[in-house]
């Protein structure tokens, strides 16, 4: 029933105005944790607006599960079974917790009930009737993932997770995304600039440099290649 | 495909002014010659192609609209502008006066050509010429006024100019066509007293009331037939509702009666609640001057407020029959004074409702159909005068409108030395929704019967001319 | 702090001259407060929609106030044929309704262009407007209160009349007010748009139908516009130009509150109201000018509103 | 935020290319370009009194001229620094009044009022802008809407400098040294060269190192700060220069109506501002005067067609607003693009001929 490969990407272009901020980026993927990573501006939230339709003026041929998503609607994209957590979390600050997955009644599948989620992200539960803005940055990017999660996606996009948290938070968060993937088996595509969550999250890891990919290789692999992390990333080996 | 033109087009330009600009300096011997006809000598010089961008061939369409002081083509057609509010919050206003206007070129032999506001009337001629009508709306703003008649004058060649509608319109209006004496303005329903009682135009016309003259007899009706000794009063705030309280009170006070407040409401206005409010409660009464369309608000809001316990005196145009059927039962009993009454057995004024209700359907005798029809028959009748000539540049004809008097559906009428109309004024109370006749004030003046240079010394009427108490 | 402290003593300074002012006027006073109130209530109902769709769908609908006069003459022509009151505001409202839909659709061509948007509502208040005077002609005219609010009641401890309609507003301002708070925070459309309000490319994301929402919104604010043009029309009256009137007073409340805040919208059109009240009971002439220089004050001092917005305004 | 699209249509980006460049002799070319421009422009101007009739010459030409100065000066907020201004009325208004107030009331020489409303117009600009300095977007369109009423207001209550409702009538213009600028001819001659100086001089503010700061403005506020612009000062001296033209137009005005009332800056000419230069389209100055000259066109020819006029107009701007993003200008432009690619498609010789665009490029 499913088709073997979750996501094939082939952009040739992706730009804002005259700004061209894609050029070739393309690569596959199956039910697998991959990473990519790049520097900033390197093109990385770009190509998650590529994927999840909310960038229009892409060219190339963007796939999931074999069929042709580009130039969908967000919506569409999003029913095929796309997740999404954005970078900067843009959560719902008006709203509750528990109203982030109230408001989308039928959409919340079954095996995703917002209590089984509260089970993997703790914090969630005991402020589920705050506002979503009086949350703290750790828990608002739990908020964002759990909120991806709860309509059940195939595959899971997930932007700059790590930025703008204390290192324990990240820890928390790590192991609960691991907690999360394990429980189910859905894609992951961790789009990073911090090279250690992305190692600690992915099986898989992609660079992306000025628009395109450089570097393919398997996270054990890329952890010990130094030399392309250095040229890549700026990243010393103290980290 | 015109983009593709276009280019190749301005090039043209381009290299034909180069090519000017080579000649003028080769050329240039002493005088500074005319650059559009050297242009014109590059082009044919040029290239046979480049007429066709640079269409400046004398002859063609430059042929200047004559100012029309002109005697020459003036006899085979006369044409008739008549100018309203056809826009804006007057709007409604604006259809019934054109109604007048088409009832008296009706009676001329013309036919409608259509039921809109701005279908005319055609087959119409006077002494043997035909007549022609051009309709143009304002929206209420003096601007537009000037841009709509220029427009009839200039572009529709009108001798004679109907309205406008509205007091500053009319004073705009006076700037303009002063300097066009071969045209004449025969005014609508403008109001304001300056449009005749200061510095008169030779060409403007007014064969009704202005503001003031409308309010006339209503102060000392409510000083002695009424025995009210103190009013207040409430009105928009402008200069029309000025010369009612300026009327009104220059009778009152000079009577002996003492005006408390003057309460003077921002125009745009639709919540006059807090104005209400002002009013105080040991007066006799209240004088109540609304433009033109806010009636309705005030008289129904001072109804929910004070179930009238202070008796209201209307303004003319506030009570008139246009809003009278809007205004329902609260108008009931209303005292006023103003030139239309539904009960003056007046011929011409049956005759006139009858032939409004037949034509218009239903309609029924206002302050804007009475007045411009007034003033179109006028024209039309002071044109019969003079044969349908007007080829002397007007004067003839301004000459007859000058000494014409009639019996208008509202009473005989003539004009005084500025050709301001001397007319009937009716004191008028509503009963059963209609202006019924208390008592009829003949032969109002500008002055309103005061000594002119006296009663033009004190001033235009404002927010506090006249003193008073 | 020196700030503040300025604030507090300006904000002294008025409320002693508006108390002197007050006592001078005795018990008018209450009335005037009432006048304000009732204003109030009307432009609550106006900026309440105004508010909501500037804050979901990031239009300026300067359309609003046409559709404030197609609610209340929708409601007249089916006063005129029912004689109903409550019926032709219902069916009034479900016109306006039915056009802020319309012009939903049109706007959806220009697919969230905001300066394209808001110039396309100026070009359909145009439109509307000169449909209105050739539909209902230009003389003004108004709707017949329901029997049972027709006419005034005394007001407690005075001699003074109060009009009953007019307390009817304030009355229905009130229960909109409610019933919105409900559908916002009750029901799973409202949190559908308190989220599309924060970020609706996230909603969309999600897999929902925004646009649905957005025309559930502008069709609410339809509604609450018509239902404003009814009671409008039915204790002032409907002519040409109201439209620019209330859509001028509905700004200076929305500006004022906070565009895309329902709350500021509600303590913006009670300031609003009372101030313009209280201007025109003291100072008549130069009324006008206290409520625009007011707004303009308002807005130099805090950008953003009394109440900042739910959203980042600043686009 | 609004963002005109200043895509690679509107030759702003072959412009900075020329200047990347630096190639001498590409400067010079523009530079005679701009001369022949120029010239084209005065002859057309000498060659309009003679082309059209008396009353197009007034009542179509003068008019779009100096509503079209108005506009330009919008257009200039809105197209250069991405401020949309309702308060344009406002600074036309006060230069207009104070010009009439000054001969009128006080006696004031014609020309002592001219320059005094001239100064009059970036002064006023300069206090719209110090109010709205810290506001954008749609913000800054409520707030100036505010200040347009409010100035309109004004006019009409504050009987003591205004004359309340009714305004001021009989403004003659100035006659200089025989020539009287109530005649048409010269009041065009006037109006056309104030046109024209207008829209070089913002020009000229527009490529001027003030000028990138307002499309920094426009583009990307943070950036502008960042690059350490302030935006107040920024928006406050683009609402100035605005303000020179916006008074300039005024003053034109009061020339061609004889008059200024309240009715001159209401709501209604608020919208209809707004209306000129959308339908022109914002992208370039010019734009303005086309916009005012389609709406001056229909405001008097429309009632030929239609007895709803105004619907007639409305739904003309609702047209041209939903088909194209930068007015009529922005139709015209898109169509010379496509028609270019369609040449570049056939044979591209041809289109090499044309690439200096001089004629675009003043």
């Amino acid at each position: 029933m499913s088709h073997p490969c979750l996501l094939e990407v082939d952009i040739t272009d992706a730009s804002y105005g005259t700004a061209q901020v894609l050029r070739c980026v393309k690569f596959s993927m199956t039910k697998e944790r991959l990473a990519i990573l790049g520097r900033n501006g390197a093109g990385k939230t770009t190509l998650c607006s590529a994927i999840t339709g909310l960038h229009r003026s892409t060219a190339g041929v963007i796939r999931c599960e074999g069929k042709n998503i580009r130039g969908l609607r967000p919506r569409q994209i999003g029913r095929l079974g796309v997740g999404y957590v954005p970078q900067g979390r843009r959560i719902f600050n008006s709203c509750t917790v528990e109203e982030h997955f109230a408001m989308l009644g039928s959409l919340c599948v079954p095996e995703w009930p917002m209590e089984r989620l509260f089970e993997i992200f703790p914090a969630l539960r005991a402020r589920r009737s705050s506002l979503a803005k009086n949350l703290s940055g750790g828990e608002q990017q739990m908020l964002a993932i759990a909120r991806a999660v709860s309509v059940g996606p195939k595959l899971l996009i997930m932007d700059e997770p790590s930025e703008g948290l204390a290192p324990v938070i990240i820890d928390n968060l790590v192991a609960a995304c691991n907690t999360l993937i394990e429980a189910s088996p859905m894609g992951i595509l961790v789009v990073e600039q911090n090279l250690n969550v992305a190692l600690r999250l992915s099986e898989r890891v992609l660079v992306i440099d000025r628009g395109e990919i450089v570097v393919d290789l398997a996270t054990e692999d890329f952890a010990t290649r130094f030399d392309l992390q250095e040229a890549y990333l700026g990243v010393s080996r103290s980290i | 495909m015109q983009t593709n033109n276009f280019k190749p087009l301005w090039r043209l330009v381009t290299l034909l002014a180069v090519f000017c600009l080579v000649i003028a300096a080769c050329g240039n011997d002493d005088d500074n010659a005319d650059e559009p006809p050297l242009a014109a000598q590059a082009t044919t010089a040029a290239t046979a192609a480049a007429t066709a961008n640079v269409p400046d061939q004398p002859s063609a369409p430059s042929e200047p609209t004559e100012v029309p002081s002109e005697p020459t083509p003036r006899t085979q057609e006369i044409t008739i502008g008549a100018i309203s509010t056809l826009d804006g919050p007057f709007a409604g206003l604006g259809d019934f006066s054109m109604h007048g206007v088409k009832l008296a070129l009706m009676e001329y032999g013309g036919v409608l050509d259509g039921s809109g506001t701005r279908d005319g009337v055609s087959g119409a001629s006077v002494a043997g010429v035909p007549i022609r009508l051009v309709i143009e709306g304002s929206d209420a703003t003096p601007d537009v006024a000037v841009e709509a008649t220029r427009k009839m004058v200039e572009q529709d060649n009108a001798d004679i100019i109907i309205g406008p509608l509205s007091g500053d319109e009319g004073l705009a209006l006076k700037d303009y066509i002063r300097d066009i004496p071969a045209v004449t303005l025969v005014n609508g329903t403008s109001a304001s007293q300056d449009l005749t009682l200061r510095d008169p135009a030779p060409n403007v016309f007014r064969f009704g009331a202005d503001g003031a003259m409308w309010a006339y007899g209503v102060g000392t009706y409510a000083y002695e037939g009424l025995g009210h000794r103190r009013i207040a009063t409430i009105a928009e705030d402008y200069s029309y509702p000025y010369d009612q309280v300026g009327a009104v009170l220059t009778e009152f006070c000079a009577a002996g009666g003492t005006v408390t407040d003057r309460i003077w409401v921002p125009l745009g206005t639709q919540d006059y609640s807090s104005f209400i409010a002002q009013i105080p409660d040991d007066v006799d009464a209240v004088f109540f001057a609304m433009g033109g369309t806010d009636a309705i608000n005030f008289v129904k809001q001072y109804d929910d407020f004070t179930g009238q316990a202070i008796p209201l005196i209307a303004g003319p145009t506030a009570v008139d029959q246009s809003v009278l059927t809007e205004l329902g039962d609260r108008a009931e009993g209303m005292i006023s004074s103003g030139p239309v009454v539904d009960d003056s057995g007046l011929a011409n004024f049956n005759a006139f409702a009858a032939r409004l209700d037949e034509v218009f359907d239903g309609q029924t005798p206002n302050i804007f159909n009475v007045y411009y029809y007034i003033a179109t028959k006028s024209a039309l009748a002071a044109l019969e005068m003079v044969g349908g000539d007007i080829s002397d540049g007007s004067s003839a004809f301004q000459a007859a409108l000058t000494d014409l008097r009639w019996d208008t559906p509202i009473g005989p009428v003539y004009l005084d030395e500025n050709r301001q109309a001397v007319v009937d004024i009716y004191l008028r109370e509503v009963q059963d929704g209609a202006q019924v006749t208390i008592d009829t004030l003949p032969q109002v003046n500008a002055t309103l019967g005061f000594e002119r240079d006296s009663y033009i010394a004190k001033g235009s009427f404002s927010r506090n001319n006249p003193p008073c108490g | 702090m020196a700030r503040r402290l300025l604030g507090v003593a300006v904000a002294v300074l008025l409320a002693y001259y508006a108390v002197s002012k007050s006592v001078e006027i005795g018990d008018r006073s209450l009335l005037v407060l009432l006048n304000g109130l009732t204003a109030a209530g009307l432009y609550f109902l106006m900026a309440s929609g105004f508010t909501l769709v500037f804050g979901l769908a990031r239009v300026t609908n300067l359309a609003h106030g046409g559709i404030y006069l197609l609610g209340g003459y929708g409601a007249l022509s089916v006063q005129r044929t029912t004689g109903n009151w409550f019926l032709a505001v219902m069916l009034g409202a479900l016109f306006a309704a039915g056009v802020s839909l319309v012009l939903y659709l049109l706007l959806r061509l220009l697919k969230g262009d905001d300066l394209r948007e808001t110039m396309l509502t100026l070009g359909a208040t145009i439109v509307i407007a000169d449909q209105t005077l050739a539909t209902w002609g230009g003389i003004p005219t108004d709707l017949a209160p329901p029997s049972f609010l027709t006419g005034s009641i005394h007001l407690p401890g005075s001699p003074l009349l109060y009009p009953k309609f007019r307390l009817a507003v304030v009355a229905l301002a009130v229960l909109a007010g409610l019933l919105l708070w409900v559908l916002l925070y009750k029901t799973r459309l409202g949190m559908l748009i308190r989220a599309g309000v924060d970020d609706a490319d996230m909603v969309s994301v999600l897999g929902i139908r925004v646009p649905l929402v957005l025309a559930s919104v502008f069709m609410l604010a339809g509604a609450l516009a018509g239902i404003a043009g009814a009671a409008g029309g039915t204790y002032l009256s409907l002519a040409q130009g109201e439209d620019n009137r209330i859509l001028l007073a509905s700004l200076i409340v929305v500006i004022a509150g906070g565009l895309g805040s329902l709350r500021g919208a509600g303590a913006a059109a009670i300031i609003v109201g009372l101030v313009e009240a209280f201007a025109q009971t003291h100072h008549p002439v130069l009324s006008v000018l206290i409520t625009f220089g007011s707004l303009i004050a308002i807005l130099v001092l805090r950008p953003q509103g009394l109440i900042k917005g739910a959203t980042h305004v600043q686009a | 935020m609004y963002r005109p699209e200043h895509a690679v249509t509107n030759g702003s980006e072959l412009r900075e290319r020329g200047e990347l460049g630096g190639v001498f002799s590409a400067k010079s070319g523009r530079l005679l370009a701009n001369c022949a421009l120029l010239l084209v422009i005065g002859a057309a101007i000498a060659a309009t009194p003679v082309l059209v009739s008396d009353f197009v010459l007034l009542q179509i030409v003068i008019k779009s001229l100096w509503l079209g100065i108005a506009g330009s000066s919008l257009a200039f907020l809105i197209g250069q620094a991405g401020l949309i201004s309702l308060a344009q009325t406002a600074v036309f208004g006060t230069s207009g009044y104070l010009m009439a107030i000054l001969v009128l009331e006080h006696d004031v020489g014609i020309w002592v009022a001219v320059a005094a409303a001239c100064i009059a117009g970036p002064v006023a600009g300069l206090i719209i802008g110090i109010i709205s300095q810290r506001s954008s977007g749609l913000y800054l369109m409520m707030l100036t809407l505010a200040i347009g009423v409010f100035v309109f207001f004004f006019a009409q209550q504050y009987q003591p400098i205004t004359r309340g409702h009714t305004g001021f009538n009989g403004f003659d213009a100035p006659i200089i040294k025989g020539v009287n600028l109530q005649e048409r001819e010269p009041l065009f001659y006037v109006s056309a060269i104030a046109a024209v100086g207008v829209v070089i001089l913002l020009r000229l503010v527009a490529q001027s190192p003030a000028g990138l700061a307002y499309r920094g403005l426009r583009d990307n506020r943070k950036r502008l700060s960042a690059l350490g612009y302030s935006t107040a000062a920024t928006t406050v001296s683009a609402f100035a220069v605005a303000g020179f033209s916006a008074g300039i137009g005024g003053v034109l005005a009061v020339w061609y109506n004889g008059a200024i009332s309240p009715g001159s800056i209401d709501i209604a000419r608020i919208i209809e501002l707004l209306i000129v230069v959308t339908i022109g389209g914002t992208i370039r100055l010019e734009g303005a005067f086309l916009g005012a000259l389609v709406v001056t066109l229909l405001r008097n020819y429309a009632n030929e067609f239609t007895n709803r006029t105004s619907t007639l107009v409305g739904a003309v701007f609702m047209v041209i607003v939903l088909i194209s993003r930068n007015g009529l200008l922005g139709i015209f432009i898109n169509a010379r693009t496509k028609a270019h690619k369609a040449i570049k498609l056939f044979g591209g010789q041809r289109l090499k001929a044309k690439q200096p665009y001089p004629q675009t490029n003043p």
